[in-house]
């Protein structure tokens, strides 16, 4: 039973991992490209990790592993928003067939300061 | 797979020589890290590597299994990295100073002490 | 101000400590401490043989002197950066190299060293001290990774860091190819801080900009450092082979060769002592590339010599630039007219530096030649007497710049605080240790048999390392 | 008073689980080394009504795993599929939040989510401007986070 | 004795603090030393005719040196020379600085000059010997530079020093070989083996070495040039050092081993040689000289030539004649000088053709001046006629060209005869200009020593017993010559040594009468110059200087790149030398069997990651390419069992991350500053020592060891010290001060950058 | 069974994702894309750590995942605060 | 930066990484850890609080200079390195204190070694990072 729940988890992460991959290597901007990753990869080491805790069986093991999935889905997040608004402040230009921009020229030149304005 | 790891030190040496072979003080830098990471990898093949077995005594027995990886050379390599990171941050505050005082980070720049006078 | 005497009284400490120990190595012989009170080689072992005493002496007494030194000499605001407590981890650095029985132990001294003198050579700098410290800063790191290079070809051959375990593991080596290369990385690596030719760049590149209380530390022990290592590591591990011998002798030329010349063509005083400093190296080396006792005596003793006298230069060297706003030799002079008990006083560090005999500096010349003799080197024994010859025509024409000739009325850096304008007790605080030094050589040199008597139990020590042995493994060394 | 000493718990919680002992003696050295780490930071946190708010923030956890799935499911499709469908765009989102801690949670939950992205606050704490794949309708789009996750969210931490 | 040479160099020092005292009217007490010497050597005579008083100190003993002392005939004689000379030199000087502010640095310089040269005369030792050489050059130095404001004094006091300089070192190799071959640093036991010397192998550099110091020394061509300049110095220091004893330690040196050389070809053909061309070469000199010093300078350096001629002979006859010439020329060349000096001091001009009558306002001058002249003329019935009739009778007798060298001789004593009239006569004949109506010999202090000298060279002329079985007889005895029919005498009968010395007067005289000295011709003169030995010596110097600079600007060019480059290949060398040949690494390639795809991926990615390290073109990404290096050697950490490694170096390296981007953003350009060509030679350069590295790695795997260290520390981890991490454990314990170390270094290098980033010093406080 | 699963099919796997981000890491084009795909490879080396861990069960690695976890973050963090900072430089 | 969502986070992640840099430097004689490792954890989770609050604020809540904890430390460490001499042992002897204590273990010299490192490693870390920014 163990054996089957590892080895389904472990299946599934690995996949969603390599699709964070392809996805990396796909997407056409930086900004699709931190959406994909985020998410994916997150979902997947979660799940790689889940079927390590199932498999040690500990106490200690399992609680740790609790911490590292937490701490990755406290820190991508918040990664993510950090290294798409720097990339937006320092010009990296969206996809061409984006449809929509309505941050631009929200950010302030001098302080970076963003506005909430809506034109 | 020493085989391997001996490239990767060479290889690891030859891109640290060749970054500190530059001109540029960042360069430079770089490749130091570089070496240091070579001296470490050099420490650790020399020392023996063994996959899988880490020298920590598990629960319950009081010495370690028959195999497991050779503590000392970790040990060294520990204090060398540590070292060589206080190095470094000198280093690079080094490269901070430098470039605010010479206003360059072009070495062939910085060689006014050693003029004959 | 607390500071400065907290430090006079550590180095005093210090001082009294090494005396302790020089003593009671001196009387008991060679004396082992195992830190953790593991049993070597499995701890780390600190020995104290004759020659380790006699430096940590050494360095005990330049530390009191050159804290004397800086305590009078060094700005407030350097001191409240941490000038004085980093001195001492310098002072403490050298003493723990030349303790180390542990060839790992030793590099982590080394980088204490490396570290520390960094730092001191840094803090405060303006441009030249910048462009020296990068050059000082990479090859010696560069030194370093050489090294710990050679550290780990030599653990992956014998598994052991002890170096008295060592000299047995490698006596019990058949094939001696891998020891032999081992040994020449450890050279290049020891080459590098020993400032010798064609390793020695960082050296005039960067000794002349610190302030001269760092540079009289420098000046006086750090490259003996490197030779001391070198010292150490080829007569207890490595046993040198014809090759490598050839190799140390044809470097201690060159170096003798390049320190002279480049000695000559100097205008600032203190490059002038620093390329005297790669001069007088290539003595040493040479001592050790012949492999004759006698020789050995010989490096020894000018070791001893040059630890004092160096170290004694560089301090008259900071006196003369505060005495003149410079350290250009063409705009010093008067000296002989203005100061004429400094310039007796001064004679004495700068002729022993010669080796007019019967100063310090000539006695170990005269082991090295007559161990050149003995060992059929006669070229090299050529370099040896070129060197003196041409240490003899430098400083003379120092002592003509600077203490002969009258000086041009030129304009002093702005704000210069000239000797003059120091309090009473800073002048004391840095006439003191050249006094106190300069006694000292002069003790050298009329007291020569004793300080030979030392050399050459130094060298027998070093050219029988079988009590060594003994004394650090206990039973287990057969 | 009861905030830290709830985050004081919550941290001796985590050392328990961290060293996998729950001995007395574990527990309240757990409690005193907490304890000094808050005083040493001197944490001014806002996590109120720790306890009342538990259920909801399981039922919470499922939803937001479900929508998890979902979306990545979603994106594994347009991941593998040569042809791309994507409309992608950056959405400047109202916010109903209010307080650091809303904000910030409501912001990296969109983030987890597949296909979008938060990439700033205004600094008047009033827009949140989001990178999503797919914009086909924009007030469907600003509907659908305000009916899911903020209200969720919020009547969790209200 | 000790105390009899130390007594200099105590007087020097006492005159550190009591200088000022004795600077004023009292400084004629000084010339009590050296007269108490005198006189201590005059009572040594008698025990000295019985035989050498030897007298050993010990100082360093472990390398055979001490402080022994030989008082044999030859050392009585120069120790006489130096002491007797030495007084009337103390007395002169006291009056003639007078007033000098430097005056007690000047006698202390004379008192360790002196105190040197009666050690030097008095060794036994060879390295006690060349000690006390060694420090007679070095007073010489600081006496030559006395007028210090004068950039030709000091230019002549370094040429001094380094031709003197160069010659002690000869000496001292030459002592070192000596004792190479004796095992002994002791002179007699190195004259009693002789023969051994002779045979041995080093013989003949043991002569070249002797030669080179004693040429130096005593000013033989071609090293003469530094004496003429050595007259930059005060007259009484041209005087003392450098007519009456400095120069003569040269010859004394020759005398002293000339028992254990005589007999071989090169010793005598050399001597013979070069004494012959210097005392025709130097003596040819003064008849373009003009200026007094410069005359008295280049006939010494004749003198000196014909002392060498004499020893290169070697006979009996030569060695008698050279003893007594020795004395003659101390006397007569010191009055010489002295009253040079009194002219000068009087008149303000040493040009001796602006020189006339002055024996009108300055009579005992002249008079000495005129014994001084008879002397060294070797017109009866002065003590210069017994010598000139020695030496004669010497070349006559000699085996070694008997024709050649009384030819020389002869055309030499008929210069030097004059340049001695020219100097002693000349200044004073004649009518005296108006300008030196008020002259004055000034005071006795002055002219008193120089009379007494002067009268010595009539004295021992006519009553040559005074010497003869005193002085020379036990000499002869310390040269070897036992038993010699010594018979000193003024009056011969007719012979052809009397022709000989008849014909040198007459042509000299002629000469004298013939050849008035001009300014003009000296300048002539010097037009030479260039084509000199000074010329050659200084050429050299220079072109020394030239090298330095080249080689050191090669060498110490600026560029770190080119240092490390240079280190690197000599690193490479030397590994390379020793893998040359005999080492051969067992590679077993079915290993690489074992190798797992993930352990290959993450090197393959390392590797990528290293070189686009190397080669991209911005900073930012080299950092964090140089990121993923650290990152996927953590993972081989992991791999291969560290986890306490790959912990720290992730911890790590993502600091250094962090640092560098701190750093980075206010940096320039990161621009590809080489050219291609310097980037290929770098990459081979690189690879070279990267594949030199790999095939040590291979070498040392190639026979795998086990580390008994690192087994006990596994074996013992828990029991011994309580632990199960053994890593840790070896870091707080079993290698706990490594960690205490490295932990310093952390601090230091805190520190350090916290220094280097806030420190800024206001320009007062600049100063080093 | 576990075992040969993992590392025959997982670790595969895992290993190609590495390298596909690796490729992203090379190619860039920009800073960030640099930065994102060094982080998404500490992710990913989490996950192998992870595998790795059960292959030859040592729980110990999971500790360095942990590490890996909680300071990988920190390097986003401070390319983020570079490119912020720097703009019109590099 | 000045980002809200960076700083929100960041105060929930300093005292996490704070107790686990403890928990690390603590376990170290057992297992994977020890001082370095752990005050470089330590030092991180200041780093990345000065990162999203500013330097003042992160310096204002440590109260001292992260620059005294090296003196403390190193102090620390030599005190329990001198310690073994007070009963005649060599220097570094380990002392250790018979009985176990959960999580840490046996107490021993080496702990306070230990520590001793910690509390040096986050000084120094911090006295670096800190003094660079504040010169950026
Ligand atoms: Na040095
Ligand atoms: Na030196």
């Amino acid at each position: 039973m163990n054996e089957i729940i590892i080895l389904l988890l472990m299946s599934l992460g690995s996949v969603f991992v390599l699709l964070a991959a392809i996805g990396l290597v796909r997407m056409p901007d930086l900004y699709l490209r931190i959406s994909v990753t985020t998410k994916a990869a997150t979902l997947g080491i979660g799940l790689i990790l889940a079927s390590a805790a199932v498999y040690f069986q500990e106490t200690s093991v399992s609680t740790r592993i609790l911490a590292i999935i937490f701490f990755i889905l406290l820190t991508a997040p918040v990664g993510a928003h950090l290294l798409g608004r720097a990339s937006y402040i320092t010009g990296v230009p969206l996809w061409k067939k984006s449809v929509l921009d309505e941050l631009k020229g929200k950010y302030k030149k001098t302080d970076h300061s963003l506005s909430s304005n809506e034109k | 797979m020493e085989i391997l790891l001996a490239l990767m030190t060479g290889v690891l040496y030859a891109a640290g020589i060749y970054m500190i072979l530059r001109r540029s003080l960042v360069k430079l830098i770089l490749g130091l890290i570089l070496l240091g990471n070579g001296v470490n990898l050099l420490i650790f093949l020399l020392g023996g590597i063994t996959k899988g077995k880490p020298p920590v005594i598990p629960d319950g027995p009081a010495v370690l299994g028959e195999v497991f990886a050779a503590p000392l050379p970790q040990a060294l390599i520990l204090t060398a990295i540590v070292i060589s990171f206080g190095l470094q941050s000198f280093a690079i505050v080094l490269i901070k100073r430098a470039y605010k005082v010479v206003k360059t980070d072009d070495l062939d720049e910085m060689n006014t002490t050693d003029e004959n006078a | 101000m607390a500071q400065r005497i907290l430090s006079i009284i550590g180095s005093s400490i210090a001082l009294i400590f090494s005396i302790v120990l020089f003593s009671l190595v001196w009387q008991n012989g060679t004396m082992v401490i195992q830190a953790g009170n593991w049993e070597a080689p499995y701890g780390i072992t600190m020995v104290s043989d004759t020659l380790s005493a006699t430096l940590v002496l050494l360095t005990g007494i330049l530390g009191l002197a050159i804290s004397v030194f800086a305590a009078g000499s060094i700005v407030n605001a350097r001191a409240r950066f941490g000038f004085f407590p980093i001195l001492h981890f310098l002072f403490m650095g050298l003493c723990g190299s030349f303790l180390a029985g542990d060839i790992f132990n030793l590099y982590v001294w080394f980088e204490i060293i490396i570290i520390s003198s960094f730092v001191l050579l840094t803090i405060g700098g303006e441009k030249a001290q910048i462009e020296g410290a990068v050059k000082y800063f990479t090859l010696n790191i560069l030194a370093s990774v050489i090294f710990l290079t050679a550290i780990a070809v030599l653990y992956g051959i014998t598994g052991t860091l002890n170096m008295a375990d060592l000299s047995l593991k490698i006596a019990a080596i058949e094939d001696k190819t891998l020891v032999n290369i081992c040994a020449m990385i450890f050279f290049v690596g020891f080459g590098i801080k020993s400032a010798v030719f064609p390793l020695y760049f960082w050296l005039p590149a960067s000794y002349h900009t610190p302030p001269h209380a760092v540079a009289a530390i420098f000046g006086g022990l750090l490259t003996k450092v490197g030779v001391y290592a070198m010292i150490r590591v080829f007569t207890l591990i490595f046993t040198l082979d014809p090759f490598l011998e050839n190799v140390l002798m044809g470097v201690a030329m060159l170096t003798l060769f390049s320190g002279a010349v480049g000695a000559l063509v100097q205008r600032n005083l203190q490059k002038i002592f620093s390329y005297l400093i790669i001069c007088h190296i290539g003595f040493m080396v040479a001592g050790l590339g012949m492999g004759s006792t006698l020789a050995l005596t010989g490096a020894i003793f000018y070791m001893i010599h040059d630890i004092v006298v160096k170290a004694n230069l560089f301090m008259v060297g900071g006196l003369l630039y505060r005495i003149n706003g410079t350290s250009n030799i063409k705009r010093m002079g008067e000296m002989y007219a203005r100061y004429p008990l400094l310039s007796l006083l001064m004679t004495v560090p700068l002729f022993s530096l010669v080796g007019i005999p019967p100063l310090s500096g000539f006695w170990p010349k005269l082991s090295l030649i007559m161990g050149g003799l003995e060992t059929g080197n006669y070229v090299l024994i050529g370099f040896i007497l070129f060197g003196s010859f041409m240490t003899l025509l430098i400083i003379a024409k120092v002592w003509a710049e600077v203490f002969w000739k009258k000086k041009e009325v030129t304009n002093p850096p702005a704000n210069f605080r000239f000797f003059e304008a120091h309090t009473q007790r800073e002048k004391i605080l840095i006439l003191i240790p050249i006094i106190f030094l300069s006694i000292l050589s002069l003790g050298i040199g009329f007291g020569a048999g004793p300080i030979q008597a030392l050399s050459e139990r130094i060298s027998g020590e070093l050219s029988d390392v079988s009590t060594y042995i003994t004394i650090v493994l206990g039973e287990k060394s057969n | 008073m009861r905030t830290p000493f709830l985050m004081n718990l919550l941290l001796t919680f985590v050392w328990l689980a961290l060293s996998g002992n729950f001995s007395l003696a574990n527990t309240l050295f757990g409690f005193l080394m907490s304890f000094a780490i808050m005083w040493i930071i001197s944490l001014n946190s806002e996590n109120r009504k720790y306890f009342r708010i538990a259920p909801k923030t399981i039922g919470f956890v499922f939803f937001f795993l479900a929508e998890l799935t979902k979306a990545n499911i979603q994106v594994a499709i347009e991941v593998m599929t040569p042809k791309s469908t994507m409309k992608p765009g950056i959405v400047r989102y109202p916010l109903e939040a209010k307080s650091d801690f809303e904000i910030t949670l409501l912001a990296n939950l969109i983030s987890l989510t597949p296909g979008t992205c938060s990439l700033d606050v205004s600094t008047d704490r009033k827009v949140l401007y989001i990178h999503a794949m797919y914009i086909g309708d924009k007030e469907k789009f600003i509907r659908d986070i305000q009916n899911g996750f903020e209200r969720r969210l919020l009547a969790i931490l209200r | 004795m000790l105390l009899a040479v130390l007594s200099g160099f105590i007087f020097a020092l006492l005159l550190v603090p009591f200088g000022k005292v004795l600077k004023g009217k009292w400084s004629i007490l000084l010339s009590i030393l050296p007269l108490a010497l005198f006189i201590f050597f005059l009572q040594k005579i008698p025990q000295v005719i019985d035989g050498a008083i030897l007298e050993r100190n010990q100082w360093v003993p472990q390398l055979g040196i001490n402080l022994d002392f030989n008082l044999d005939g030859l050392s009585l004689i120069f120790a006489l020379m130096i002491t007797g000379v030495g007084t009337m030199v103390f007395i002169y000087t006291s009056y003639y600085l007078k007033g000098h502010v430097y005056l007690d640095r000047f006698f202390g310089f004379l008192c360790l000059f002196m105190g040197a040269m009666l050690g030097l005369v008095l060794s036994e030792n060879l390295i006690t010997l060349f000690l006390f050489w060694e420090l007679t050059s070095i007073s010489s130095f600081f006496l030559i530079g006395f007028n210090n404001e004068d950039p030709a004094s000091r230019k002549s006091a370094l040429i001094a020093l380094s031709v003197t300089g160069l010659g002690g070192l000869c000496l001292l190799a030459a002592g070192l070989v000596i004792h190479g071959i004796t095992d002994s640093f002791s002179i007699v036991d190195m004259l009693q083996s002789s023969t051994m010397m002779q045979d041995h192998s080093f013989f003949m550099a043991v002569v070249c070495l002797i030669f080179g110091a004693a040429f130096t020394k005593s000013a033989q061509f071609p090293f003469h040039f530094w004496l003429p300049g050595a007259m930059k110095a005060p007259t009484p220091v041209s005087t003392y050092l450098h007519s009456a004893t400095m120069v003569k330690a040269g010859i004394y040196l020759l005398f002293r081993l000339s028992p254990a050389f005589s007999g071989s070809e090169l010793w005598h053909y050399s001597l013979w040689c070069v004494g012959g061309a210097t005392m025709v070469y130097a003596a040819f000199q003064t008849l373009f000289r003009d200026d007094l010093k410069s005359i008295l300078a280049y006939s010494t350096v004749s003198a000196l030539g014909i002392l060498v001629f004499l020893i290169g002979l070697g006979t009996e006859e030569a060695m008698l004649a050279g003893l007594v010439f020795l004395l003659v020329h101390a006397l007569y060349k010191a009055t010489l000088f002295l009253m040079t000096g009194i002219i000068d001091h009087a008149a303000h001009t040493r040009n001796v053709s602006e020189l006339s009558g002055l024996r009108k306002v300055m009579l005992p001058v002249a008079v000495a001046g005129f014994l001084a002249a008879l002397s060294n003329a070797g017109i009866p019935p002065s003590f210069g006629f017994i010598g000139k009739d020695l030496i004669y009778e010497a070349s006559l007798h000699t085996g070694v060209f008997p024709l050649i060298s009384t030819v020389a001789l002869v055309s030499t004593n008929v210069m030097l005869l004059f340049a001695g009239f020219l100097a002693g006569v000349r200044p004073f004949i004649g009518p005296l200009p108006t300008k030196y109506k008020d002259l004055q010999a000034g005071s006795p202090r002055l002219w008193v020593p120089t009379l007494i000298l002067a009268t010595l060279c009539l004295v021992i002329g006519l009553a040559p017993g005074l010497i003869s079985n005193s002085l020379i007889a036990p000499a002869l005895v310390a040269l070897g010559i036992q038993d010699y029919a010594l018979d000193l005498k003024l009056w011969h009968g007719f012979n052809t040594v009397l022709a000989l010395s008849a014909t040198t007067i007459g042509l000299g005289l002629g000469l004298f009468f013939l050849l008035k000295p001009s300014l003009n011709r000296e300048e002539q003169m010097l037009k030479w110059e260039k084509y000199s030995p000074l010329a050659f010596f200084e050429g050299m110097g220079s072109l020394t200087f030239r090298f330095s600079t080249l080689w050191t600007g090669m060498v110490q060019n600026g560029y770190l790149r080119n240092y490390i480059l240079v280190i690197l290949l000599f690193l490479m060398a030397l590994i390379g030398y020793g893998m040359w040949g005999n080492f051969h690494p067992k590679i077993d390639f079915t290993q690489l069997l074992d190798l797992t795809f993930y352990e290959t991926g993450i090197m393959a990615i390392m590797l990528g990651a290293i070189v686009f390290t190397v080669f991209t073109g911005s900073r930012l990404t080299a950092v964090a390419a140089m990121g993923v290096v650290g990152y996927s050697l953590c993972l081989l950490f992991v791999f291969y069992s560290a986890p306490d490694l790959a912990m720290t170096q992730f911890a790590i390296d993502t600091l250094t991350v962090i640092l560098f981007v701190l750093v980075l953003y206010r940096l320039p350009k990161y621009l590809p500053f080489s050219d291609s060509r310097v980037r290929v030679r770098d990459g081979i350069v690189a690879l070279g020592f990267g594949g030199m590295i790999t095939l040590l790695a291979l070498g040392v795997l190639s026979d795998p060891m086990v580390s008994e260290v690192s087994e006990y520390y596994s074996a013992n981890a828990y029991k011994l010290a309580k632990g199960k991490n053994v890593v840790n454990v070896i870091l707080v314990d079993f290698r706990g001060m490594d960690t205490l170390v490295e932990i310093t270094v952390l601090v230091i290098a805190a520190l350090g950058v916290f220094g280097l980033m806030k420190l800024r010093l206001k320009s007062r406080e600049r100063i080093r | 069974m576990i075992y040969t699963y993992l590392y025959y099919v997982i670790l595969p796997i895992l290993t190609l994702s590495v390298i596909l981000i690796f490729y992203r890491f090379l190619k860039g084009p920009s800073i960030s894309d640099r930065v994102i795909a060094l982080d998404l490879l500490i992710t990913t080396g989490i996950g192998i750590i992870a595998v790795y861990s059960i292959i030859v069960n040592q729980s110990t690695f999971l500790d360095i995942a942990m590490i890996l976890a909680l300071i990988a973050f920190l390097s986003t963090v401070a390319f983020s605060y570079y490119l912020e900072k720097k703009r019109n430089n590099e | 930066m000045k980002t809200l969502i960076l700083r929100t986070a960041s105060n929930y992640l300093l005292p996490l990484l704070l107790l686990f840099s403890v928990f690390i430097l603590l376990r170290g004689h057992y297992l994977p850890g020890g001082g370095f490792i752990g005050g470089l954890i330590a030092s991180i989770a200041f780093v990345l609080h000065a990162f999203a609050n500013g330097l003042e604020n992160t310096k204002s809540l440590l109260r001292t200079h992260p620059g005294f904890l090296m003196p403390v430390g190193l102090t620390l460490a030599v005190i329990s390195g001198l310690a073994p001499g007070i009963f005649g042992l060599p220097f570094m002897t380990g002392l250790w204190y018979d009985e176990a204590i959960p999580v840490i273990g046996m107490i021993g010299s080496a702990l306070f070694f230990d520590i001793g490192v910690y509390l040096v490693v986050i000084g120094v870390t911090l006295t670096i990072i800190f003094t660079i920014s504040e010169s950026a």
